[in-house]
Order: C-alpha cells, then sequence, then structure tokens
C-alpha cells in the first residue's frame, strides 16, 4: 500500500505541477480576468439573498470594467459558487475556487459561514504559501471575525456588530422618548452579540433607561409572531431593539402592526431584502435601520454619481435595489490595492489594504490594521413615506424609503480589538 | 397574568386551528391509506400560492375555493400517476416516493415564484380591527380564519357521518380491506381521499398564506408539526386531530408567552444551580428555546407511550 | 414438573370485547403424547394455540409448560423454555433459502443467540445439525430455493422442521396437513410421526383420518370448552362428541 | 433477488473459487480508491474522493437499518452527528495537549473511533425507545429524534458549539504511524482505510447469527419470534451497530473537514443518506457504496453545473422510487444477469434503440428544464444562454419548439414503439425481462 500511496503520490506531484505550470503561462496574458469567487446561498431557502449579492456584484464588475477598465486593464470577472448556506459546503467550495486558481474570495451571508471561510482561508495559506487566498466579507459582523477569532486573510467590509450597536446607542442616547427597552433577537450567535451589546452600552449611555425584557426566539422557525407581541405590549416597552433579518423582521414587525402595537423598532436590517416590501406603509416612523448607507441619502447628501450608481442598478434590476453600497468600496479599494503594486498575489494585496484610507464618494473609508474591520461614517434612518423630495427613492417599489436621523463619523465607531494577528511568513 | 392568558388563548385557538386544516387531510390520508405524505405540507403550500396568483385576477373569494380544487386536483393526479404506481412496491417506497415530492414541489415554487415572500395580502373586506382587548387589537382576518376553520370542521364531519361516502371512507378507516370486500373500487376511494385531503390542506394555504408568508420554505416549516399533530391525535380521527391542535397550539403559545425555565421551580424550592455546573444550560433554558423543541418531544412521547394518539383506533 | 404432565391448561379463558371464544379450558399434555385437538370450524382452536404459544394474551386461567407458568409471556420466551408451534398458514422466511431457514431456526436453541463475532457458515454444528434435518424433511435436493419458491407440500415440510429444529420438547402443529391431496398428507403424517419421536406434540387437525391415525390422545373443543379428552377409540364412541361435533361435520 | 441468495448460490462452488469470486470485488474497489486520486488531482476532486468515503460509511451502516432489518429511519445524521461532534471534542482537546505539550492526546488514526463509541452510545440510548416497534411508528421516532436533537442543538452551544460549529486542526496531533496529515491526499489515504475497515466489518456483519435474524425479522417478525429471537433486542442491536458506524463515518468527517456544524446532525443529511441509499440499492451490499458516490458527485459537481440541479435531483429520486426500486445496483445486477444468462441475445438492437430514444428524451427535458430556469430566474431572459453545443435566446419560440419537440419524439418513440419492439423481441427469444 505504501508503494502505490508514494506512486499516487508522485503522480499527483506532477500532475499538479503541470496544471501550475499551465495557469502560470495563462496568466502572464494581460487580458485575463481577476476572479473574484462569489460564495453565497444560489439554490435553497436563502437563494433569494445570494441572488441579489450577485446582481451587486456583477453590475459594480460590469460597470468597473466598462468605466475603469478592469484592474490593471485586466476584467473583473465574478464566479458565482453555490454554497447552500452550509459552512461545510463554503469551505469545499472556498477550495474549490482556489483549485482553479482564484485568488479572491467573497462572502458575507452568515458568520458561521464567514467563520468556517476564514478557517479554511487561514488553514490553506499557511499549508499551500504558494497558492494563497484573501477572503473579502461584505456582510458578516460578527464581532469575534475581527476579535477573538482574526485572521490576516479577512477583511471586512461591513461595520460589525459591536460598531452599529454603538451608533444605535449613540442615537438612542438623545432619545428622550425612549424609556423602556425591550431586546427581541434570534436564538444564535449575532442576536446573542446584539442583545449582550444593547444591554452593555445602553447601561453605559443611558443608565435611566430600563431594560424591561429580553427574549431569543428560534431563527427563522418562528411563523407567528404574537406570542411575543403579547410580551412586548405587557412589559410597557416603548423601544425594541433588534438584530432580526428577513422574516423573522417582517413577521414581528407586521404583527406588531396588526396588534396595534405603538413602539419604535430600531434595527440593524430593516431595509433589507424583502422587509420593506413586506412592511409597507406599516413602518413608517417607527421603523430605524443603521447602515453605511441608504438609497436617499445620495439625495440629501447631494451626491450625484452616487445616484447615478443605484438608479443604474434599478434600470438593470427592477425588482431590487442597489442596498450593498460597501460592495462598491470593496471592489474600488481591491482595485487600489492591486494596483498600488502591480500585484494580485493576496500577500501583496492584503498588505495594501491594511491601513487603506480611502476616500469613496460616499466618504472616508478606512481599513484597520489591528484586525482589518472597515470604519466608514454610519447613518440611522428611519422609514418613511416616498415624498419625490427628500425620500425620493422607495425600496423594493413598495412606496416608502428610508430618510436619515442621524450620522456617526468613522471616527467615533472605532472600537477596541483583541484581535491578535498571526502574521504570515 | 389574565392578559397573558388571554392572548395564548387567542393566539393559540388561531394557531390551532390552522394547524387542523393542514392535519385534518393528512390524518384521512395516513389513516386510510397508510400513507405517511410527506408532501402533504408542500400542498399546503401550493393552495397559498395558486390563491395568490388566481386572486390577482378573480379576487380572493373565488380564489379561496378555486386554488384548494386546483390543488386537489393535482393532488388527484399525483394519487393516481405516482403513489398507485408505487403502492406495488409497499409503504416505505410510498412515503419516498413523497419525501421526493415534496423536494420536487418546492423547487418547481421557486422556479416559478422566485425565492422571495410573495405580496400576499389579505382582501380589504377583512382588513379591519375586529375588537380589542387589553389593548390589543384583534384583526378581523383571523376571526374569519377561525369561522373558515370551523366551517370545515362542521363540514367534514357531517360529511363523514351523514353521507353514503363519507361512510365509505369511515369503513376504511377502520378496515380498509372490508371496504374492497364490499365490492368498492379501493383505489378509486384512494384517490378521491388524496384529493380531498390535499384540498383540505390547500384551503389552510389560501388562508395561512396570508396569515403567516408565502414563501417557498413555508412548506418545510410546517411538515414535522403536521406530522406531530397528526400522531397525537390518532390516525384518521378528525375529533382527535382537531383536539391535538388545540394542543399543540395553544402549548406552543403559551411557552412563548412566559418568561419560565426550570431554575424558576427550583427557586421555590430555594435551590439554584451554579452557572458553571454540567447541567446549568439546562437548568436556565427559557421556555422560549424550548418551543421549538417541544412538538419533537410529543411526537416521541406519543409514539412511545400511547402509539394510537388521543382518538386513534388503531396504532400507529 | 407435575406428574409427567407437559402441558397443564387451567381455567384457561380469552374473550374479545364480549365474546367469549375461549370459555374456561382445562386440559392436561401428558410428556410424550401425541395430542390432537378436534372440533368444529370456530370452537378456538387456533385461538387456543396462540394463547399458548404466547401470540395472544389470556383473559383468564393460567398456561404451564412443565410446571412453570407461560401464559401472557412473549412468544420467544415461550420459544426458549421448549415450546415451538407451526402456523395454520405458511409462515416462514419467504426470500430465504431452505438451508437459511433451518438454520435460523437452528441459531437460538444451539446457543448462538444475538452474535455477531462470529459467522453462520463457519458453524459447523448448526449446518450439520440443518443438512441432517433437510435429510428428514426430505429436502436436500431443495437445499438452496428460497422458500417462497418451493411447493405448498414442501413448504409444509420445512415449516414442521423449523418448528422443531429449535430443539423444543412440546411441539404445537396447525392443521400441518390443510389443503393437501391424501398421498400428499400421507407423507406429512409419516414425517410427523418420525420426527416428534422424542417430543410432546399438540396438533390442531381436520381430517380424522390423520388424527385417528396419529394420536395417543383427542380433545374435542366445542364453542370455548373442551367437552371430552379422551383415547380415540373412547372418543368415536362417546356420545356428546358425536352429537356436537362428528354428526355435524363434512369430513 | 436478496443478496443472501447470491451468497449461498456461490457457497456451492469449490472452495479454491470461493475466494477469488468473493475478494475481487473488494479488489477492484480497493485498486481504484487508491488510484482515483491520479485522475481526479485537485484539491477539490481529492476532497470530493474523501467525503465520498465518509457517505460510503455512512450510508451502509444506514442500509443496516433500511436493507437489513427493514427499519425506515429518518434521522440516522444524529448518530453521525453526535459522533462528529464528540470526536471534534476529543481532536480539540488532542490539539490543545499538544500544543500545551500536557500530553499525548488521541492519535489521529483513532479519532473515526472515538467517533463510533459516541455513535453507539446514543444509538444505545436513543435506540432502547425507538426499537420498540418497527414500520412507521420506528420512522415517525426517528423523525422526532431528529427533530429534537437539532433544535436543542443551537441551545446547548458549550457542546455544539452554536451555529458556527466547532474547529480543530488535524496537523496538531499525534500520529500512530507519525505521518503529517496536513495535505488532504494524506487523510484521503486514512479514509480509505477506515472505508475498507468498515465495509468490511459490516459486510461480514450481514454473515452473522445477529445479521441473519436482522433479514429474518425484517421479512416475518412473527416467525422470528416463534424461533425464539425477541425481534425488539434484534432491532436494537441492529440499531447500535448502526449508530455506531455513522459514528465512525462523523469521525471521518471531522478529519477531513476540520469543522463541524449543526447540519451534520440535522434533517437534511438524513434525508441525504437515505437518497443514497435508495438511489443506490437497498437490497445489495454495494447499493449504497454507489448511491453515495453518485449522490456526493452530484451535489459536489451538478451545483456548479445547473441552477436545476436539486430539481434534477428530486426527479432522480422519485424516478428511482417509480420505477427502479432496487436501485442502480439492482437494475445493473439484474441486466448483468439477464446478460450472463443470455437474456440478451437478440434483443440487443431493440435495448439499445430503447436507450437512445429514452437519451433522447432526457436531452429534450433538460433542454426544457435549463430553458425554463434562465427565462424564470434570471435577471435578464433575453441574454443568450449556452445550451449544450448552441447558443439561444429563451424569449423567442424557436428553442422551445425544438426542444419540446425533442423531448416528445423520444419519450414517444421510446414509450410506443421502442418498448414494445423490445417487449417483442424478449418474447421471440423467449426470456424474461
Amino acid at each position: 500500500m505504501s508503494q502505490l500511496q508514494k506512486k499516487a503520490g508522485l503522480l499527483t506531484k506532477a500532475v499538479a505541477g503541470v496544471a501550475l505550470g499551465l495557469s502560470a503561462l495563462t496568466t502572464a496574458q494581460a487580458e485575463d480576468p481577476i476572479r473574484i469567487a462569489y460564495i453565497e446561498p444560489l439554490s435553497g431557502p436563502f437563494a433569494n439573498v445570494g441572488e441579489m449579492g450577485l446582481f451587486h456584484f456583477r453590475y459594480t464588475a460590469d460597470r468597473i470594467n466598462e468605466e475603469h477598465g478592469g484592474i490593471m486593464g485586466r476584467p473583473i470577472e465574478i464566479v458565482p459558487m453555490d454554497n447552500r448556506q452550509s459552512p461545510s459546503e463554503s469551505a469545499q467550495l472556498v477550495q474549490r475556487a482556489i483549485d482553479q486558481g482564484i485568488q479572491f474570495v467573497s462572502q458575507g451571508n452568515g458568520s458561521n459561514v464567514a467563520g468556517a471561510i476564514v478557517e479554511t482561508v487561514d488553514r490553506h495559506n499557511r499549508r499551500n504559501p504558494d497558492r494563497r487566498a484573501l477572503y473579502l466579507n461584505y456582510a458578516a459582523i460578527d464581532p469575534a471575525l475581527t476579535n477573538d477569532r482574526c485572521s490576516f486573510w479577512h477583511f471586512r467590509f461591513d461595520a460589525e456588530s459591536r460598531i452599529k450597536m454603538a451608533a444605535l446607542s449613540d442615537f438612542m442616547m438623545g432619545e428622550e422618548d425612549v424609556k423602556k427597552v425591550y431586546l427581541l433577537n434570534q436564538d444564535y450567535s449575532h442576536g446573542h452579540v446584539v442583545a449582550a451589546e444593547a444591554k452593555r452600552m445602553l447601561a453605559e449611555k443611558r443608565p435611566d433607561v430600563e431594560i424591561v425584557g429580553e427574549v431569543l426566539h428560534p431563527i427563522g422557525q418562528v411563523r407567528d409572531f404574537s406570542p411575543y407581541i403579547s410580551r412586548i405590549r405587557q412589559s410597557g416597552a416603548d423601544s425594541v431593539i433588534t438584530g432580526n433579518w428577513g422574516n423573522d423582521l417582517t413577521l414581528l414587525i407586521r404583527e406588531a402592526n396588526s396588534a396595534g402595537l405603538d413602539v419604535n423598532f430600531y434595527t440593524y436590517y430593516g431595509g433589507g431584502l424583502g422587509v420593506p416590501a413586506a412592511v409597507g406603509d406599516r413602518g413608517i416612523g417607527t421603523l430605524f435601520q443603521i447602515t453605511e448607507w441608504h438609497s436617499n441619502l445620495p439625495v440629501e447628501q447631494g451626491w450625484a454619481d452616487n445616484e447615478e450608481w443605484l438608479v443604474g442598478y434599478k434600470e438593470r434590476h427592477p425588482e431590487t435595489d442597489w442596498y450593498y453600497q460597501r460592495v462598491y468600496n470593496m471592489f474600488m479599494m481591491l482595485k487600489a490595492a492591486i494596483e498600488a503594486d502591480q500585484s494580485t498575489d493576496p500577500l501583496d494585496v492584503a498588505m495594501n489594504l491594511r491601513g487603506m484610507e480611502w476616500e469613496s464618494p460616499t466618504g472616508t473609508v478606512y481599513i484597520r490594521e489591528d484586525d482589518h474591520q472597515v470604519h466608514q461614517d454610519m447613518y440611522i434612518s428611519v422609514m418613511a413615506e416616498q415624498d419625490g423630495d427628500q425620500v425620493k427613492h422607495d425600496t423594493e417599489n413598495s412606496g416608502v424609503g428610508f430618510r436619515t436621523v442621524a450620522k456617526v463619523d468613522w471616527q467615533d465607531t472605532v472600537l477596541p480589538t483583541s484581535c491578535n494577528m498571526r502574521m504570515p511568513r | 397574568m389574565l392578559e397573558t392568558i388571554t392572548y395564548s388563548l387567542l393566539n393559540g385557538l388561531l394557531y390551532g386551528m390552522l394547524l387542523f386544516m393542514l392535519s385534518s387531510g393528512l390524518t384521512l390520508i395516513f389513516g386510510m391509506m397508510g400513507v405517511l405524505n410527506f408532501a402533504h405540507a408542500s400542498f399546503y403550500m401550493l393552495g397559498a400560492y395558486f390563491a395568490y396568483t388566481l386572486g390577482m385576477y378573480t379576487g380572493f373569494w373565488v380564489a379561496l375555493f378555486l386554488a384548494p380544487i386546483l390543488v386537489g386536483a393535482l393532488g388527484a393526479m399525483t394519487e393516481r400517476w405516482g403513489l398507485r404506481h408505487v403502492h406495488q412496491h409497499g409503504h416505505v417506497p410510498e412515503l419516498l416516493f413523497t419525501f421526493g415530492l415534496a423536494y420536487v414541489i418546492e423547487e418547481l415554487v421557486r422556479l416559478f415564484y422566485g425565492t422571495l415572500p410573495m405580496n400576499y395580502r389579505m382582501p380589504e373586506g377583512l382588513d379591519f380591527t375586529l375588537f380589542t382587548v387589553f389593548g390589543t387589537s384583534y384583526p378581523a382576518f383571523r376571526a374569519f380564519i377561525l369561522v373558515v376553520a370551523v366551517v370545515m370542521f362542521v363540514g367534514l364531519y357531517l360529511l363523514l357521518k351523514k353521507t353514503r361516502a363519507g361512510l365509505i371512507i369511515q369503513g376504511s378507516l377502520s378496515r380498509p380491506d372490508i371496504v374492497a370486500a364490499l365490492g368498492h373500487n379501493v383505489p378509486q376511494v384512494f384517490m378521491w381521499v388524496f384529493a380531498f385531503g390535499t384540498a383540505l390542506a390547500a384551503l389552510g394555504g389560501v388562508v395561512g398564506g396570508i396569515h403567516f408568508v408565502t414563501e417557498p420554505g413555508m412548506a418545510f416549516m410546517m411538515g414535522p408539526i403536521v406530522f406531530v399533530v397528526v400522531v397525537l391525535g390518532g390516525l384518521g380521527s378528525i375529533p382527535g386531530a382537531l383536539i391535538a391542535s388545540m394542543i399543540i397550539g395553544i402549548l406552543q403559545t403559551f411557552t412563548l408567552s412566559v418568561d419560565f425555565s426550570i431554575a424558576h421551580v427550583g427557586a421555590w424550592f430555594g435551590y439554584a444551580v451554579p452557572p458553571d455546573h454540567l447541567f446549568a444550560t439546562l437548568w436556565y433554558l427559557d421556555s422560549t428555546r424550548i418551543a421549538p423543541v417541544l412538538p419533537f418531544l410529543i411526537l416521541v412521547l406519543t409514539l412511545i407511550f400511547r402509539p394510537r394518539g388521543i382518538m386513534g383506533k388503531r396504532e400507529a | 414438573m407435575s406428574q409427567g404432565n407437559a402441558l397443564t391448561l387451567s381455567g384457561l379463558k380469552k374473550n374479545f370485547g364480549r365474546a367469549e371464544i375461549i370459555r374456561g379450558v382445562d386440559l392436561d399434555v401428558r410428556d410424550g403424547e401425541r395430542h390432537v385437538i378436534i372440533g368444529p370450524n370456530g370452537a378456538g382452536k387456533s385461538t387456543l394455540f396462540n394463547l399458548i404459544s404466547g401470540r395472544m394474551e389470556v383473559s383468564a386461567g393460567e398456561i404451564k409448560l412443565f410446571g412453570k407458568p407461560i401464559h401472557n409471556t412473549p412468544p420467544h420466551k415461550v420459544n426458549r423454555m421448549g415450546l415451538s408451534r407451526s402456523f395454520q398458514v405458511t409462515n416462514l422466511f419467504q426470500n430465504m433459502t431452505t438451508m437459511q431457514n433451518l438454520r435460523c431456526a437452528l441459531l437460538w436453541g444451539m446457543g448462538h443467540k444475538y452474535a455477531f463475532w462470529k459467522l453462520v457458515n463457519k458453524q459447523q454444528e448448526v449446518t450439520e445439525r440443518a443438512e441432517q434435518l433437510m435429510e428428514q424433511l426430505n429436502l436436500t435436493h431443495r437445499r438452496d430455493v428460497p422458500a417462497g419458491l418451493l411447493t405448498y407440500a414442501e413448504q409444509r415440510a420445512l415449516e414442521i422442521g423449523t418448528t422443531i429444529g429449535s430443539g423444543a420438547r412440546v411441539l404445537l402443529l396447525d392443521e400441518p396437513t390443510a389443503g393437501m391431496s391424501r398421498s400428499e398428507s400421507d407423507e406429512v403424517v409419516e414425517l410427523i410421526r418420525q420426527v416428534t419421536k422424542d417430543c410432546t406434540l399438540v396438533m390442531v387437525e381436520h381430517d380424522l383420518g390423520v388424527v385417528f391415525n396419529l394420536a395417543d390422545r383427542i380433545s374435542v373443543l366445542v364453542y370455548g370448552e373442551i367437552i371430552a379428552t379422551d383415547a380415540p377409540e373412547n372418543i368415536r364412541s362417546n356420545k356428546a362428541v358425536q352429537e356436537a361435533y362428528l354428526g355435524t361435520e363434512v369430513h | 433477488m436478496s443478496t443472501v441468495q447470491q451468497e449461498t448460490l456461490a457457497g456451492s462452488k469449490s472452495a479454491g473459487n470461493i475466494w477469488v469470486k468473493r475478494a475481487w470485488p473488494w479488489l477492484a474497489c480497493l485498486v481504484i480508491a487508491l488510484l482515483a486520486p491520479t485522475v481526479l488531482s485537485s484539491g477539490h476532486d481529492i476532497h470530493m474522493l474523501s467525503s465520498m468515503a465518509i457517505m460510503m460509511v455512512f450510508a451502509l451502516a444506514y442500509n443496516m437499518l433500511l436493507g437489513n432489518t427493514g427499519l425506515l429511519s429518518f434521522g440516522h445524521a444524529v448518530y453521525f452527528g453526535f459522533g462528529a461532534y464528540i470526536a471534534m471534542h476529543a481532536l480539540r482537546w488532542s490539539n490543545n495537549a499538544v500544543l500545551d505539550g500536557t500530553g499525548y492526546g488521541v492519535p489521529i488514526e483513532l479519532i473515526p473511533l472515538v467517533g463510533g463509541l459516541a455513535g453507539l452510545f446514543f444509538g444505545i440510548i436513543f435506540g432502547s425507545f425507538s426499537t420498540k416497534k418497527a414500520g412507521v411508528v420506528f420512522a415517525m421516532i426517528s423523525l422526532g429524534v431528529v427533530g429534537l436533537v437539532e433544535a436543542s442543538s443551537l441551545a446547548f452551544t458549550g457542546f455544539f458549539g452554536g451555529e458556527a460549529g466547532l474547529f480543530g486542526d488535524r496537523e496538531d496531533v499525534n500520529s500512530l504511524l507519525g505521518i503529517e496529515y496536513g495535505r488532504s491526499l494524506t487523510v484521503y489515504y486514512l479514509m480509505v482505510f477506515w472505508l475498507f475497515v468498515c465495509a468490511l466489518l459490516m459486510f461480514l456483519l450481514r454473515k452473522t447469527p445477529l445479521g441473519w435474524m436482522a433479514n429474518a425479522v425484517r421479512d416475518n417478525p412473527e416467525r422470528a419470534q416463534f424461533v425464539g429471537y425477541n425481534t425488539t433486542t434484534v432491532r436494537f442491536m441492529q440499531f447500535s451497530l448502526s449508530a455506531f458506524f455513522a459514528g465512525v463515518a462523523g469521525g471521518m468527517f471531522v478529519l477531513v473537514e476540520e469543522i463541524v456544524t449543526d447540519e451534520a446532525i440535522g434533517f437534511l443529511l438524513s434525508g441525504e443518506v437515505l437518497l443514497a441509499a435508495y438511489i443506490g440499492g437497498i437490497g445489495f451490499f454495494f447499493g449504497p457504496i454507489v448511491g453515495a458516490a453518485l449522490v456526493v458527485y452530484l451535489e459536489s459537481n451538478l451545483s456548479s453545473i445547473s441552477d436545476a440541479w436539486l430539481l434534477y435531483f428530486g426527479i432522480l429520486f422519485i424516478t428511482v422510487v417509480m420505477f427502479a426500486p432496487m436501485g442502480i445496483v439492482g437494475i445493473i445486477y439484474q441486466q448483468w444477469f439477464n446478460f450472463r444468462s443470455g437474456g440478451w441475445k437478440g434483443t440487443i438492437p431493440a435495448r439499445l434503440y430503447c436507450t437512445v430514444t429514452a437519451l433522447i428524451g432526457l436531452l429534450g427535458f433538460i433542454c426544457i428544464v435549463e430553458m425554463a430556469y434562465h427565462y424564470l430566474r434570471s435577471w435578464n431572459p433575453s441574454a443568450p444562454m449556452t445550451l449544450f453545443v448552441t447558443t439561444v435566446d429563451t424569449t423567442t419560440a424557436l428553442p422551445w419548439l425544438v426542444s419540446v419537440a425533442i423531448l416528445l419524439v423520444g419519450l414517444g418513440l421510446m414509450l410506443f414503439h421502442a418498448r414494445p419492439m423490445l417487449r417483442r423481441a424478449v418474447e421471440a427469444a423467449g426470456g424474461n425481462k
């Protein structure tokens, strides 16, 4: 067996060698695209989220290719890969992407998936220093990814959960009406973090605010939120903080509305896919969200280019809206990092991304060296009726959009990190 | 406290009635054909989607009747061209067939409707508040769901007790062999029962799709819990299904509405487990977090201790 | 052991709902005898067997096997205590061959129990005993034919073989000659006579020719009660039996 | 025809032949397994091969229940999952022991065994009450148990690691053989080793008194009781042993993935192993092996070729259930048996014709499905779509008409011309189909 094994091993090496030689030959050509693996659910229950992200990626790549000649004159190509929202499947796909010579993988939905990818990429780069890869995270916001479990090969372009909570609690600090807060979250790490941070930060910033109740519900399984609504009502809360997303948020707000519950919802994902359409005008004035961007921000701020960008997207995908402004930031910063050294080698790119401070059309974006967390201006907005003026754009053709109520400068969002980054040799 | 009980009863009643609409068809099919129809919740989903599509052309009220009929026709075809063919190989392949069918239906719904939730709303006429208790308004549509469910139960009961077709069905629930011996065309009876059962599920879908969300995952969400109801109620027993639906509906609502854990019981006796104890997680487990486990626990316990359920005549 | 009785039934009753099928049966089967139970259709013969073999629970009364109570004991335990039965309707492992059926019947009795660390084929004793049985049953030439494909008579023979295979000392045979031609049934009777030399036999039978040919004693079961138990010649002349049974029966 | 039969048929031949006859499939599989990485050499392919090995062990374990004992379980991933989680805890504990220098830890080669023991432990616990009855009751209990475990996996984050799962590192462990298992190829050979050990053990188990009585209990539980066996005990023991092997598969999974999440313990994986075993053929020892290979292959490759892969998957399963309940290996075996006994004589053209028309129909069907997905699911249906060798515009009628025509011609020819022709040919040859 050992003989056979050796032979097999030799053969593999030979084959791999040839393949490597070939790929080296082909990468030398200028027209060869820079490929980014897009690892998201494209089938199964979460496919809608993955699909919308893919629209964003393709739209951004196409426009950068058209308007900026891609990266170093090479076009960007998005390689979609379906992970079915499974961490282990994603780990396999990272492997497959690397096999195909892809150097950049991107993902955002699900911190559990993100954790698996960080682990896989980290391990792979350690074991195969000759074929490294870089992980660009555009939406997974678990603080651990830039703290205890941080990795040199991971960059996060969305604000992590604690940053969002810090901004949200800053805003609530100024709201005199907020007296009694109820915490309703999904029973998994994201929900746990939101609940814990909300408690900690509110206690710090508004000791007079009372947390009148806290509940964790199973993720994605509750169809009828009425029991929760009755709990909220009995607690006498005037505000609810929730990290819920998707159906868990939609159903919550619809139920609150039909039961006539009069509270404000402070959310992470109030403008997320499917929510505005399902909530409709029931969220006007009561549904708040914390994001780095929303579709009426360019109107309010007078960013014409940015507005043109989102209108362009809407023309191409009338059924969805431009939502992930950070995808644009991510691509542009990647472009800058690659072009700085004219190298796509993940190590060079990572070194250039670290500490990068980039002026985007929507303000400064800064990547902290310590933990590879992006910092950018954050906005709190509230659902409002489309009025053609400040609330010019609605979301998901629902007749309601978002209006900014507060801005937090990126300098104010910087939080300490426990990351002890292992640098590559 | 009174508030909690009132809300929980009202909400639990509604949830239970929706469960009943799904499980009554399944219990008929299960009790009579012995087929554990995994795709039953998929027909419920089809009911919601069909009603949504039809509703755009005909309005809600026509769709309320048309969608179940369409789904029932699909059910009949499923029995005629699928199940009947598999029947000769025994019960396991039948079960597996419906298992595969659930897969395919979900994927087809995704293909035609996409993965986003549908904007399936209640008719304007029912969009008002019926009454208000303790400051919580009770929407009229919920009362409508209750009415539909009660009408369905009464209709079903009369059908089974008072009509010839009902007698045949009842007969085959207890002794399928005798019905065949009496010269009835059993395959045809099966087909009608399957069509009827799926149509009932679809009716549940028409109203459930509005109350909950109409999306491709809705079948998978409901599937296991409907089994629990059917097993707890007893195979083939419509009243059993009703009672079990109520029990599950109210129980689930209560566990969600109250804040409770074993630690509370311990506290009455002045005992507490230290937080770093091996069983601390279990000890301090909140009742809302037990809620999703509860149906499965009931399922397992029922099957172990009373396999014929509350009202069933035969064992599963 | 109670006075050489293999099987003792006392005050045995069984009812299904309100219907009394067995209405107080007392019966002693002596060790080593061939005891045949006869009776009209619906007299409760099969039910009686089902009670004895543990297939059904008794409503009242008791059953003792060599002095030990066996009523309401699960069938496998009754079997291990030394009582084995056959069925009226052929009840074999249809997909297994003759040889495999016999081996299955032998495994427990030869102490292999639930072993998962030894191979069946390597157990020489089992194989030899199975082959010996097969020889007795006259099925050697059908060794590797699945039981489902054997002829009816062969299946009945195999059924008997499976029943005696476990090494039981008391055998219950439920109509072993049912549905057979005269010559076939003669062969089976001969077979039974041969293979039950050393054990106690309790048998239900319709064919009176077979009954009087084989039985040491006969019991007559009518409407859930035993109206007579005696030697064949005495039964033949028993008035009550003639009235209740022989007069009305077609056989 | 059951495998037990074939074995006895083979058993009547002379002793020298038996060994060759029995050993050749195993040797062939071993050679294939050892040489496979030379052809499928990319990292992803090797990972796929390892996954196949894991799934094969799992599917074989599953078939100890479904095929051998007649127990249909919807929740066997529970034992796979517990095996995986406990093996992962063992791996992490060993990682710490090695990194701290405080101990030796569990050697990596034995991690799957840890998983197996964990599977056995939980198999005994859950089996003790769920095997009391067979049939639908058992199936429903298994459904309840998997629901119970899956729903509580998120509540007990200490053990299950929450939805992020648990990570371990296969490099920082001691090895009995002193081998570094960083490379996926090395791990693959370890998987092959465990696959063969497990497969051989499970194969032999079928031939033990317990294995025989499992078949007996499946076919005729009543008779089994009357030859002295407690059917509950037989089911329970088979169940526990099956859980053991499922646990081994879980332990193997840990070494390949180095991550365990709740998907290793839930409904989906339970359904997947059922599909694998059934599609392969539950009446044959090699059925689940073939099924597992096919399912893993489709999952890791079809999903990148077609958006409709889940639909194809479901349709494949339904087709097997409806028309080939003996599974793929069943069909192959039947045809091979037929071929050997001369049943193909004179019918080969008809068979070929039948196959070709079926394939044409299938082609038409695939074209329709692919175009439907493009038309309904892509953001720009009028964008040109590559379909096999051509490029089509799905907003025009022509490609649809052509596809429907292909489907109808293929299916029609098969149903109304080729099949009757085959039937006639078979009748003429005097054999059975």
